[in-house]
Protein backbone atom coordinates (compact mmCIF):
# COMPACT_ATOMS: atom_id res chain seq x y z
CA UNK A 1 0.00 0.00 0.00
CA UNK A 2 1.39 3.32 -0.34
CA UNK A 3 -0.18 7.05 -0.73
CA UNK A 4 1.11 9.78 -2.65
CA UNK A 5 -0.16 13.02 -2.05
CA UNK A 6 -0.68 16.27 -4.72
CA UNK A 7 -1.93 19.40 -4.11
CA UNK A 8 -3.00 22.36 -6.38
CA UNK A 9 -4.81 25.54 -6.17
CA UNK A 10 -5.72 24.95 -2.44
CA UNK A 11 -6.97 20.55 -3.82
CA UNK A 12 -5.25 17.96 -2.76
CA UNK A 13 -5.47 14.49 -4.14
CA UNK A 14 -4.23 11.54 -2.40
CA UNK A 15 -3.22 8.44 -5.28
CA UNK A 16 -3.74 4.92 -3.59
CA UNK A 17 -2.17 1.91 -5.08
CA UNK A 18 -2.16 -1.77 -3.27
CA UNK A 19 -4.60 -3.38 -1.75
CA UNK A 20 -7.03 -1.22 0.81
CA UNK A 21 -7.95 -3.32 4.72
CA UNK A 22 -8.21 -2.94 7.97
CA UNK A 23 -4.38 -2.74 8.56
CA UNK A 24 -3.63 -0.61 5.68
CA UNK A 25 -6.49 1.96 6.11
CA UNK A 26 -4.67 2.72 9.18
CA UNK A 27 -1.29 4.02 7.16
CA UNK A 28 -3.42 5.77 4.83
CA UNK A 29 -5.70 7.55 6.87
CA UNK A 30 -2.12 9.05 9.20
CA UNK A 31 -0.48 9.88 5.96
CA UNK A 32 -3.86 12.01 4.64
CA UNK A 33 -4.97 13.51 7.61
CA UNK A 34 -1.66 14.48 8.57
CA UNK A 35 -0.90 16.72 5.35
CA UNK A 36 -4.66 17.64 4.87
CA UNK A 37 -4.24 18.84 8.81
CA UNK A 38 -1.74 21.37 7.82
CA UNK A 39 -3.46 22.19 4.73
CA UNK A 40 -7.29 22.64 5.06
CA UNK A 41 -7.96 22.28 1.40
CA UNK A 42 -11.51 22.69 -0.13
CA UNK A 43 -11.33 19.61 -1.99
CA UNK A 44 -9.97 16.44 -1.02
CA UNK A 45 -9.93 13.92 -4.31
CA UNK A 46 -9.42 10.30 -2.98
CA UNK A 47 -8.13 8.43 -6.33
CA UNK A 48 -8.35 4.26 -6.41
CA UNK A 49 -7.09 4.04 -9.93
CA UNK A 50 -4.00 2.02 -8.28
CA UNK A 51 -6.09 0.21 -5.34
CA UNK A 52 -6.30 -3.62 -6.67
CA UNK A 53 -8.22 -5.03 -3.58
CA UNK A 54 -10.24 -3.15 -0.82
CA UNK A 55 -12.95 -4.49 1.91
CA UNK A 56 -15.46 -2.05 3.79
CA UNK A 57 -12.14 -0.75 5.44
CA UNK A 58 -12.39 1.46 2.28
CA UNK A 59 -15.77 2.94 3.10
CA UNK A 60 -14.89 3.58 6.57
CA UNK A 61 -11.76 5.71 5.34
CA UNK A 62 -13.57 7.47 2.68
CA UNK A 63 -16.73 7.89 5.38
CA UNK A 64 -13.86 9.58 7.95
CA UNK A 65 -11.86 11.87 5.56
CA UNK A 66 -15.93 13.23 4.84
CA UNK A 67 -16.13 14.10 8.22
CA UNK A 68 -12.80 15.73 8.90
CA UNK A 69 -13.17 17.62 5.42
CA UNK A 70 -16.57 19.26 7.10
CA UNK A 71 -14.58 20.41 9.68
CA UNK A 72 -13.72 23.39 7.75
CA UNK A 73 -15.86 23.57 5.27
CA UNK A 74 -13.89 21.24 2.34
CA UNK A 75 -15.59 18.25 0.42
CA UNK A 76 -14.61 14.65 -0.72
CA UNK A 77 -14.38 13.17 -4.43
CA UNK A 78 -13.49 9.74 -4.96
CA UNK A 79 -12.64 8.73 -8.03
CA UNK A 80 -11.38 5.78 -10.42
CA UNK A 81 -13.37 3.10 -8.72
CA UNK A 82 -13.23 -0.44 -10.57
CA UNK A 83 -15.90 -2.37 -10.25
CA UNK A 84 -15.85 -4.23 -7.08
CA UNK A 85 -15.16 -1.25 -5.58
CA UNK A 86 -17.83 0.05 -6.90
CA UNK A 87 -19.88 -2.41 -5.88
CA UNK A 88 -18.96 -2.08 -2.13
CA UNK A 89 -19.34 1.98 -2.70
CA UNK A 90 -23.27 1.78 -4.04
CA UNK A 91 -23.93 -0.51 -1.02
CA UNK A 92 -22.47 1.88 1.63
CA UNK A 93 -24.48 4.83 -0.64
CA UNK A 94 -21.92 6.86 -0.49
CA UNK A 95 -22.99 8.92 -3.15
CA UNK A 96 -24.85 10.57 -0.37
CA UNK A 97 -21.68 11.57 1.42
CA UNK A 98 -19.32 12.82 -1.52
CA UNK A 99 -19.22 13.58 -5.33
CA UNK A 100 -18.28 10.12 -7.21
CA UNK A 101 -16.36 10.93 -10.68
CA UNK A 102 -15.49 7.85 -13.00
CA UNK A 103 -12.76 9.30 -15.46
CA UNK A 104 -10.20 10.95 -13.87
CA UNK A 105 -7.19 9.15 -15.51
CA UNK A 106 -4.55 12.26 -16.23
CA UNK A 107 -4.04 13.58 -13.04
CA UNK A 108 -3.49 17.27 -15.04
CA UNK A 109 -7.20 16.85 -14.70
CA UNK A 110 -7.65 17.33 -11.76
CA UNK A 111 -8.81 21.36 -12.14
CA UNK B 1 -27.83 -31.54 0.63
CA UNK B 2 -24.78 -33.86 2.05
CA UNK B 3 -22.09 -34.27 -0.73
CA UNK B 4 -18.39 -35.50 0.75
CA UNK B 5 -15.52 -32.67 0.01
CA UNK B 6 -12.90 -33.75 -2.43
CA UNK B 7 -10.35 -31.11 -0.58
CA UNK B 8 -10.04 -29.44 2.90
CA UNK B 9 -7.31 -27.26 4.77
CA UNK B 10 -7.49 -25.61 7.99
CA UNK B 11 -5.58 -22.71 8.57
CA UNK B 12 -5.11 -20.83 12.19
CA UNK B 13 -3.27 -17.44 12.77
CA UNK B 14 -3.06 -14.58 15.37
CA UNK B 15 -5.61 -12.08 15.24
CA UNK B 16 -3.10 -9.16 14.49
CA UNK B 17 -3.91 -6.84 11.03
CA UNK B 18 -0.87 -7.99 9.39
CA UNK B 19 -2.42 -11.05 9.12
CA UNK B 20 -5.50 -10.07 7.78
CA UNK B 21 -4.13 -9.93 3.79
CA UNK B 22 -2.56 -13.82 4.75
CA UNK B 23 -5.83 -15.01 5.87
CA UNK B 24 -7.69 -14.15 2.22
CA UNK B 25 -4.41 -14.97 0.55
CA UNK B 26 -4.45 -18.71 2.25
CA UNK B 27 -7.97 -19.02 1.10
CA UNK B 28 -7.74 -17.74 -2.42
CA UNK B 29 -4.39 -20.04 -3.21
CA UNK B 30 -6.64 -22.83 -2.19
CA UNK B 31 -9.59 -21.84 -4.02
CA UNK B 32 -7.84 -21.77 -7.32
CA UNK B 33 -8.12 -25.46 -7.24
CA UNK B 34 -11.55 -24.50 -8.43
CA UNK B 35 -10.07 -22.16 -11.68
CA UNK B 36 -12.20 -19.54 -10.70
CA UNK B 37 -12.20 -16.31 -12.36
CA UNK B 38 -10.36 -13.36 -11.49
CA UNK B 39 -14.05 -11.87 -10.57
CA UNK B 40 -14.86 -14.92 -8.55
CA UNK B 41 -11.74 -15.31 -6.94
CA UNK B 42 -11.96 -11.31 -5.82
CA UNK B 43 -15.24 -11.86 -4.13
CA UNK B 44 -14.41 -14.60 -1.96
CA UNK B 45 -11.14 -12.45 -1.25
CA UNK B 46 -13.26 -9.57 0.25
CA UNK B 47 -15.58 -11.69 1.99
CA UNK B 48 -12.89 -13.78 4.02
CA UNK B 49 -10.99 -10.24 4.45
CA UNK B 50 -14.37 -8.88 6.25
CA UNK B 51 -15.10 -12.28 8.03
CA UNK B 52 -10.89 -11.78 9.74
CA UNK B 53 -11.23 -8.39 10.89
CA UNK B 54 -14.24 -8.73 12.52
CA UNK B 55 -12.16 -11.54 14.22
CA UNK B 56 -9.18 -9.00 14.95
CA UNK B 57 -11.43 -5.64 15.49
CA UNK B 58 -14.45 -6.80 17.49
CA UNK B 59 -14.43 -10.55 18.79
CA UNK B 60 -10.71 -9.98 19.88
CA UNK B 61 -10.43 -5.94 20.36
CA UNK B 62 -7.39 -5.29 22.25
CA UNK B 63 -6.29 -9.19 23.12
CA UNK B 64 -4.85 -11.11 20.64
CA UNK B 65 -6.42 -14.65 20.18
CA UNK B 66 -6.80 -17.25 17.42
CA UNK B 67 -8.86 -17.05 13.84
CA UNK B 68 -9.38 -20.40 12.18
CA UNK B 69 -10.38 -20.85 8.68
CA UNK B 70 -11.67 -23.92 7.68
CA UNK B 71 -12.59 -24.24 3.75
CA UNK B 72 -13.65 -27.35 1.58
CA UNK B 73 -13.90 -27.75 -1.92
CA UNK B 74 -17.05 -29.96 -3.51
CA UNK B 75 -17.12 -31.66 -6.74
CA UNK B 76 -20.06 -29.27 -8.34
CA UNK B 77 -17.76 -26.27 -7.87
CA UNK B 78 -18.65 -25.16 -4.24
CA UNK B 79 -16.65 -24.14 -1.75
CA UNK B 80 -17.54 -23.43 2.17
CA UNK B 81 -15.31 -21.02 3.83
CA UNK B 82 -16.14 -20.94 7.81
CA UNK B 83 -14.15 -18.60 10.04
CA UNK B 84 -14.12 -18.98 13.86
CA UNK B 85 -12.66 -17.05 16.78
CA UNK B 86 -12.60 -17.42 20.79
CA UNK B 87 -13.74 -14.41 21.25
CA UNK B 88 -16.19 -11.88 23.20
CA UNK B 89 -18.96 -13.45 20.76
CA UNK B 90 -22.05 -11.42 19.20
CA UNK B 91 -25.70 -11.26 21.51
CA UNK B 92 -28.00 -10.15 19.02
CA UNK B 93 -26.53 -11.24 15.37
CA UNK B 94 -29.81 -10.20 13.79
CA UNK B 95 -28.96 -6.94 14.60
CA UNK B 96 -25.45 -7.26 14.09
CA UNK B 97 -25.64 -8.18 10.78
CA UNK B 98 -28.10 -4.64 9.76
CA UNK B 99 -26.45 -2.93 7.14
CA UNK B 100 -24.56 0.35 8.41
CA UNK B 101 -24.98 -1.20 12.26
CA UNK B 102 -21.42 -1.37 13.97
CA UNK B 103 -20.21 -1.02 17.95
CA UNK B 104 -17.07 0.35 17.12
CA UNK B 105 -16.77 3.86 17.17
CA UNK B 106 -12.71 4.41 17.73
CA UNK B 107 -11.92 2.54 14.49
CA UNK B 108 -13.33 3.80 11.20
CA UNK B 109 -15.66 0.74 10.87
CA UNK B 110 -18.40 0.97 7.67
CA UNK B 111 -20.85 -1.78 9.37
CA UNK B 112 -20.71 -3.22 6.13
CA UNK B 113 -18.81 -6.52 7.23
CA UNK B 114 -21.69 -9.06 6.92
CA UNK B 115 -23.39 -6.72 4.07
CA UNK B 116 -20.40 -7.45 2.28
CA UNK B 117 -20.23 -11.32 2.38
CA UNK B 118 -23.99 -11.39 2.05
CA UNK B 119 -23.37 -9.72 -1.21
CA UNK B 120 -19.80 -11.28 -2.61
CA UNK B 121 -20.91 -15.04 -1.27
CA UNK B 122 -23.89 -17.22 -2.33
CA UNK B 123 -25.12 -18.09 1.42
CA UNK B 124 -23.86 -16.73 4.36
CA UNK B 125 -24.67 -18.11 8.16
CA UNK B 126 -23.52 -16.54 11.20
CA UNK B 127 -23.62 -18.39 14.59
CA UNK B 128 -22.18 -16.66 17.97
CA UNK B 129 -22.71 -17.43 21.64
CA UNK B 130 -21.86 -14.40 23.95
CA UNK B 131 -18.24 -14.76 25.73
CA UNK B 132 -17.77 -17.72 23.52
CA UNK B 133 -17.11 -16.65 20.19
CA UNK B 134 -18.58 -16.46 16.62
CA UNK B 135 -18.80 -18.74 13.28
CA UNK B 136 -19.37 -17.05 10.14
CA UNK B 137 -20.15 -19.58 7.15
CA UNK B 138 -20.03 -18.98 3.34
CA UNK B 139 -20.37 -20.61 0.16
CA UNK B 140 -20.26 -19.74 -3.38
CA UNK B 141 -20.29 -22.29 -6.27
CA UNK B 142 -17.22 -21.38 -9.06
CA UNK B 143 -19.11 -21.60 -12.18
CA UNK B 144 -17.30 -24.51 -14.53
CA UNK B 145 -15.56 -22.38 -17.42
CA UNK B 146 -16.46 -25.73 -19.62
CA UNK B 147 -20.06 -25.76 -19.06
CA UNK B 148 -19.93 -22.38 -18.90
CA UNK B 149 -18.17 -22.47 -23.07
CA UNK B 150 -21.03 -25.19 -23.99
CA UNK B 151 -23.92 -23.42 -23.27
CA UNK C 1 18.31 -19.11 21.60
CA UNK C 2 14.82 -19.01 22.64
CA UNK C 3 12.73 -16.26 20.87
CA UNK C 4 9.70 -15.41 21.36
CA UNK C 5 7.70 -15.20 17.53
CA UNK C 6 6.26 -12.43 16.75
CA UNK C 7 3.32 -13.81 14.47
CA UNK C 8 2.55 -17.41 13.76
CA UNK C 9 0.54 -19.65 11.53
CA UNK C 10 -0.66 -23.23 11.13
CA UNK C 11 -2.22 -24.58 8.18
CA UNK C 12 -3.08 -28.37 7.35
CA UNK C 13 -4.66 -30.23 4.26
CA UNK C 14 -4.68 -33.37 2.86
CA UNK C 15 -1.86 -35.12 1.31
CA UNK C 16 -3.38 -35.19 -2.34
CA UNK C 17 -0.81 -33.54 -5.29
CA UNK C 18 -2.34 -31.14 -5.87
CA UNK C 19 -1.94 -29.09 -2.36
CA UNK C 20 1.76 -29.10 -3.42
CA UNK C 21 1.17 -25.86 -4.83
CA UNK C 22 -1.27 -24.24 -2.24
CA UNK C 23 1.21 -25.79 0.84
CA UNK C 24 3.67 -23.10 -0.88
CA UNK C 25 1.68 -20.89 -1.86
CA UNK C 26 0.46 -20.40 1.92
CA UNK C 27 3.79 -20.23 3.44
CA UNK C 28 5.04 -17.53 0.88
CA UNK C 29 1.69 -15.43 1.61
CA UNK C 30 2.77 -15.31 5.46
CA UNK C 31 6.78 -15.13 4.64
CA UNK C 32 5.91 -11.96 2.91
CA UNK C 33 5.72 -10.24 6.19
CA UNK C 34 9.51 -10.08 6.14
CA UNK C 35 9.63 -8.54 3.31
CA UNK C 36 11.60 -11.17 1.73
CA UNK C 37 13.44 -10.79 -1.74
CA UNK C 38 11.73 -12.36 -4.38
CA UNK C 39 14.91 -14.58 -4.45
CA UNK C 40 14.32 -15.67 -0.98
CA UNK C 41 11.15 -16.15 -1.33
CA UNK C 42 11.69 -18.61 -4.07
CA UNK C 43 14.28 -20.40 -2.31
CA UNK C 44 11.53 -20.77 0.59
CA UNK C 45 8.84 -22.12 -1.54
CA UNK C 46 11.23 -24.77 -2.88
CA UNK C 47 11.71 -26.23 0.21
CA UNK C 48 8.43 -26.48 1.58
CA UNK C 49 7.26 -28.07 -2.10
CA UNK C 50 9.83 -30.42 -1.70
CA UNK C 51 8.93 -31.50 2.09
CA UNK C 52 5.12 -31.31 1.41
CA UNK C 53 5.71 -33.97 -1.58
CA UNK C 54 7.64 -35.95 0.24
CA UNK C 55 4.64 -36.37 2.90
CA UNK C 56 2.68 -37.01 -0.50
CA UNK C 57 4.84 -39.42 -2.29
CA UNK C 58 6.57 -41.61 0.58
CA UNK C 59 4.61 -40.82 3.99
CA UNK C 60 1.23 -41.87 3.31
CA UNK C 61 2.07 -43.05 -0.36
CA UNK C 62 -1.06 -44.94 -1.39
CA UNK C 63 -2.95 -43.70 0.76
CA UNK C 64 -4.32 -39.76 1.63
CA UNK C 65 -3.40 -38.68 5.12
CA UNK C 66 -3.26 -34.75 6.33
CA UNK C 67 -0.08 -32.39 6.24
CA UNK C 68 0.35 -30.34 9.00
CA UNK C 69 2.56 -26.68 8.42
CA UNK C 70 3.90 -24.38 11.67
CA UNK C 71 5.46 -21.32 10.26
CA UNK C 72 6.68 -19.22 13.08
CA UNK C 73 7.79 -15.27 12.11
CA UNK C 74 10.45 -13.68 14.43
CA UNK C 75 11.78 -10.34 15.28
CA UNK C 76 15.19 -10.51 13.95
CA UNK C 77 13.70 -11.89 10.61
CA UNK C 78 13.98 -15.41 10.88
CA UNK C 79 11.13 -17.69 9.71
CA UNK C 80 11.11 -21.53 10.90
CA UNK C 81 9.08 -23.90 9.05
CA UNK C 82 7.98 -27.07 10.37
CA UNK C 83 6.55 -29.35 8.08
CA UNK C 84 4.97 -32.58 9.45
CA UNK C 85 3.16 -36.13 9.10
CA UNK C 86 1.59 -39.20 10.39
CA UNK C 87 2.74 -41.63 7.69
CA UNK C 88 5.01 -44.24 7.79
CA UNK C 89 8.24 -42.34 8.96
CA UNK C 90 11.47 -43.08 8.02
CA UNK C 91 13.83 -45.77 9.51
CA UNK C 92 17.09 -44.37 8.91
CA UNK C 93 17.14 -40.79 8.91
CA UNK C 94 20.96 -40.01 7.89
CA UNK C 95 20.41 -42.56 5.14
CA UNK C 96 17.41 -40.98 3.47
CA UNK C 97 19.34 -37.53 3.57
CA UNK C 98 22.04 -38.74 0.99
CA UNK C 99 21.50 -36.88 -2.15
CA UNK C 100 20.52 -39.32 -4.62
CA UNK C 101 19.25 -41.49 -2.43
CA UNK C 102 15.54 -42.94 -2.79
CA UNK C 103 13.28 -45.34 -2.26
CA UNK C 104 10.43 -44.62 -4.57
CA UNK C 105 11.54 -46.11 -8.44
CA UNK C 106 7.48 -46.55 -9.68
CA UNK C 107 7.53 -42.25 -9.46
CA UNK C 108 10.63 -40.83 -10.79
CA UNK C 109 11.60 -39.12 -7.69
CA UNK C 110 15.21 -37.95 -7.89
CA UNK C 111 16.23 -38.34 -4.43
CA UNK C 112 17.06 -34.93 -4.37
CA UNK C 113 14.60 -33.67 -2.02
CA UNK C 114 16.27 -33.49 1.67
CA UNK C 115 19.34 -31.95 -0.36
CA UNK C 116 17.33 -28.91 -1.85
CA UNK C 117 15.54 -27.88 1.42
CA UNK C 118 19.17 -28.13 2.88
CA UNK C 119 20.77 -25.92 0.29
CA UNK C 120 17.78 -23.57 0.08
CA UNK C 121 17.27 -23.31 3.79
CA UNK C 122 20.02 -21.75 6.44
CA UNK C 123 19.45 -24.82 8.75
CA UNK C 124 17.54 -28.56 8.43
CA UNK C 125 16.42 -30.92 11.07
CA UNK C 126 14.39 -34.01 10.28
CA UNK C 127 13.24 -36.68 13.10
CA UNK C 128 11.08 -39.38 12.58
CA UNK C 129 9.58 -42.62 13.90
CA UNK C 130 8.41 -45.51 11.59
CA UNK C 131 4.58 -45.99 11.71
CA UNK C 132 4.50 -43.05 13.48
CA UNK C 133 5.57 -40.22 11.23
CA UNK C 134 8.08 -37.53 10.09
CA UNK C 135 8.64 -33.75 11.06
CA UNK C 136 11.45 -31.47 9.22
CA UNK C 137 11.76 -28.09 10.29
CA UNK C 138 13.70 -25.80 8.44
CA UNK C 139 14.98 -21.55 9.04
CA UNK C 140 16.04 -18.97 7.51
CA UNK C 141 16.84 -15.81 8.11
CA UNK C 142 15.50 -12.71 6.10
CA UNK C 143 18.07 -10.14 5.33
CA UNK C 144 16.65 -6.60 6.02
CA UNK C 145 16.44 -4.47 3.33
CA UNK C 146 17.26 -1.51 5.24
CA UNK C 147 20.07 -3.13 6.50
CA UNK C 148 21.19 -4.19 3.58
CA UNK C 149 21.13 -0.64 1.90
CA UNK C 150 23.11 0.91 4.90
CA UNK C 151 26.00 -1.61 4.89
CA UNK D 1 1.35 -25.87 -16.36
CA UNK D 2 1.35 -26.33 -20.11
CA UNK D 3 3.71 -28.22 -22.93
CA UNK D 4 4.24 -27.05 -26.36
CA UNK D 5 5.49 -29.89 -28.73
CA UNK D 6 7.53 -28.74 -31.86
CA UNK D 7 9.21 -31.31 -34.31
CA UNK D 8 12.09 -30.16 -36.92
CA UNK D 9 14.07 -32.57 -38.78
CA UNK D 10 13.44 -35.48 -36.32
CA UNK D 11 14.34 -33.32 -33.54
CA UNK D 12 11.60 -32.51 -30.96
CA UNK D 13 11.41 -29.74 -28.70
CA UNK D 14 9.30 -29.39 -25.63
CA UNK D 15 8.72 -26.03 -24.39
CA UNK D 16 7.72 -26.31 -20.80
CA UNK D 17 5.95 -22.99 -19.28
CA UNK D 18 4.53 -22.78 -15.46
CA UNK D 19 5.37 -24.51 -12.18
CA UNK D 20 6.82 -27.82 -12.47
CA UNK D 21 6.29 -30.13 -8.82
CA UNK D 22 5.13 -33.49 -8.15
CA UNK D 23 1.85 -32.76 -9.21
CA UNK D 24 2.59 -30.94 -12.61
CA UNK D 25 4.89 -33.38 -13.62
CA UNK D 26 2.93 -36.26 -14.26
CA UNK D 27 0.71 -34.49 -16.63
CA UNK D 28 4.57 -33.15 -18.75
CA UNK D 29 5.55 -36.31 -18.51
CA UNK D 30 2.89 -38.08 -19.90
CA UNK D 31 2.46 -35.19 -23.18
CA UNK D 32 6.11 -35.35 -23.52
CA UNK D 33 6.38 -39.49 -23.79
CA UNK D 34 3.26 -40.00 -25.89
CA UNK D 35 5.14 -38.23 -28.87
CA UNK D 36 8.20 -39.10 -28.02
CA UNK D 37 7.74 -42.68 -28.28
CA UNK D 38 5.30 -42.07 -31.41
CA UNK D 39 8.43 -40.14 -33.30
CA UNK D 40 10.96 -41.97 -31.85
CA UNK D 41 13.58 -38.22 -32.29
CA UNK D 42 17.03 -38.52 -32.20
CA UNK D 43 17.53 -35.28 -29.88
CA UNK D 44 14.61 -34.16 -27.42
CA UNK D 45 15.46 -30.30 -26.29
CA UNK D 46 13.49 -29.61 -22.85
CA UNK D 47 13.14 -25.44 -23.10
CA UNK D 48 12.73 -24.09 -19.30
CA UNK D 49 12.53 -20.28 -20.39
CA UNK D 50 8.95 -20.85 -19.29
CA UNK D 51 8.82 -22.08 -16.25
CA UNK D 52 8.64 -19.78 -12.71
CA UNK D 53 8.75 -22.28 -10.09
CA UNK D 54 10.20 -25.97 -10.27
CA UNK D 55 11.28 -28.42 -7.17
CA UNK D 56 13.26 -31.88 -7.32
CA UNK D 57 10.32 -33.47 -9.69
CA UNK D 58 11.89 -31.33 -12.43
CA UNK D 59 15.23 -33.34 -11.93
CA UNK D 60 13.14 -36.25 -11.93
CA UNK D 61 11.49 -35.82 -15.05
CA UNK D 62 14.84 -35.05 -16.98
CA UNK D 63 16.22 -38.17 -15.75
CA UNK D 64 13.58 -40.47 -16.53
CA UNK D 65 13.53 -38.62 -20.15
CA UNK D 66 17.49 -38.96 -20.36
CA UNK D 67 15.79 -42.99 -19.79
CA UNK D 68 13.42 -43.11 -22.41
CA UNK D 69 15.92 -41.59 -25.35
CA UNK D 70 18.70 -43.60 -24.53
CA UNK D 71 16.30 -46.47 -25.48
CA UNK D 72 16.33 -45.77 -28.88
CA UNK D 73 20.13 -44.15 -28.78
CA UNK D 74 18.37 -40.35 -28.67
CA UNK D 75 19.69 -37.62 -26.46
CA UNK D 76 18.61 -35.19 -23.95
CA UNK D 77 19.23 -31.19 -24.18
CA UNK D 78 18.06 -29.16 -21.59
CA UNK D 79 17.60 -25.12 -22.22
CA UNK D 80 17.13 -21.95 -20.89
CA UNK D 81 17.47 -22.54 -16.87
CA UNK D 82 17.08 -19.62 -14.51
CA UNK D 83 19.94 -19.52 -11.48
CA UNK D 84 17.18 -21.46 -9.10
CA UNK D 85 16.95 -24.55 -11.51
CA UNK D 86 20.45 -24.13 -12.46
CA UNK D 87 21.16 -24.70 -9.18
CA UNK D 88 18.95 -27.72 -8.39
CA UNK D 89 20.23 -29.15 -11.93
CA UNK D 90 23.97 -28.67 -10.60
CA UNK D 91 22.78 -30.22 -6.82
CA UNK D 92 21.63 -33.11 -9.14
CA UNK D 93 25.01 -33.78 -11.60
CA UNK D 94 22.62 -33.81 -14.91
CA UNK D 95 25.61 -32.17 -16.92
CA UNK D 96 26.92 -35.87 -16.97
CA UNK D 97 23.52 -37.19 -18.53
CA UNK D 98 22.56 -34.48 -21.02
CA UNK D 99 23.87 -31.25 -22.42
CA UNK D 100 22.60 -28.44 -20.89
CA UNK D 101 22.54 -25.52 -23.04
CA UNK D 102 22.43 -21.28 -21.99
CA UNK D 103 20.86 -19.37 -24.78
CA UNK D 104 18.71 -20.79 -26.77
CA UNK D 105 15.72 -18.27 -26.63
CA UNK D 106 14.83 -18.00 -30.28
CA UNK D 107 13.52 -21.18 -31.58
CA UNK D 108 15.03 -20.75 -35.25
CA UNK D 109 18.25 -21.47 -33.08
CA UNK D 110 17.28 -25.38 -32.23
CA UNK D 111 18.94 -26.27 -35.48
N1 LIG E 1 -16.44 -12.01 15.01
C1 LIG E 1 -17.15 -11.10 15.73
N2 LIG E 1 -17.09 -11.11 17.07
C2 LIG E 1 -17.80 -10.22 17.80
N3 LIG E 1 -18.60 -9.27 17.26
C3 LIG E 1 -18.71 -9.21 15.92
C4 LIG E 1 -17.98 -10.11 15.09
N4 LIG E 1 -18.30 -9.82 13.81
C5 LIG E 1 -19.16 -8.80 13.85
N5 LIG E 1 -19.43 -8.42 15.12
C6 LIG E 1 -20.36 -7.35 15.54
O1 LIG E 1 -21.24 -7.07 14.46
C7 LIG E 1 -21.16 -5.70 14.11
C8 LIG E 1 -21.35 -5.52 12.61
O2 LIG E 1 -20.30 -6.14 11.90
P1 LIG E 1 -19.99 -5.68 10.42
O3 LIG E 1 -21.24 -5.73 9.60
O4 LIG E 1 -18.87 -6.52 9.92
O5 LIG E 1 -19.54 -4.17 10.52
P2 LIG E 1 -18.23 -3.50 11.16
O6 LIG E 1 -17.15 -4.55 11.25
O7 LIG E 1 -17.87 -2.42 10.21
O8 LIG E 1 -18.63 -3.00 12.52
C9 LIG E 1 -19.80 -5.25 14.61
O9 LIG E 1 -19.75 -3.85 14.84
C10 LIG E 1 -19.68 -6.07 15.89
O10 LIG E 1 -20.40 -5.49 16.95
N1 LIG F 1 7.93 -37.55 5.00
C1 LIG F 1 8.53 -38.74 4.71
N2 LIG F 1 7.98 -39.91 5.14
C2 LIG F 1 8.57 -41.09 4.87
N3 LIG F 1 9.72 -41.23 4.16
C3 LIG F 1 10.32 -40.11 3.71
C4 LIG F 1 9.76 -38.82 3.94
N4 LIG F 1 10.57 -37.89 3.38
C5 LIG F 1 11.59 -38.59 2.83
N5 LIG F 1 11.45 -39.91 3.02
C6 LIG F 1 12.40 -40.97 2.57
O1 LIG F 1 13.64 -40.36 2.29
C7 LIG F 1 14.04 -40.63 0.94
C8 LIG F 1 14.81 -39.46 0.37
O2 LIG F 1 13.99 -38.32 0.28
P1 LIG F 1 14.35 -37.15 -0.71
O3 LIG F 1 15.75 -36.72 -0.49
O4 LIG F 1 13.30 -36.10 -0.56
O5 LIG F 1 14.26 -37.78 -2.16
P2 LIG F 1 13.02 -38.32 -3.00
O6 LIG F 1 11.77 -37.71 -2.47
O7 LIG F 1 13.29 -37.88 -4.39
O8 LIG F 1 13.01 -39.82 -2.85
C9 LIG F 1 12.75 -40.95 0.24
O9 LIG F 1 12.93 -41.72 -0.92
C10 LIG F 1 11.95 -41.68 1.31
O10 LIG F 1 12.36 -43.01 1.43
Amino acid sequence: MSVRLLLKDGEMTAILSGEIDHHSAREIRGEVDEAASKVKPKRLTLDFSGVQFMDSSGIGLVMGRCKLMQMWGGSVRIANLNPKIEKIVSLAGLNQLCTIVKDVNDHEAYE
Amino acid sequence: MIMKPTNEMTVSFLSCSANESFGRAAVAAFAAQLDPTIDELSDIKTAVSEAVTNCIVHAYRDTIGVIYITCKLYENGQISIRIRDKGCGIEDVEKAMQPLFTTSDSEERAGLGFAVMESFMDTLRVTSKPGKGTSVTMHKTIKRRQAEKNT
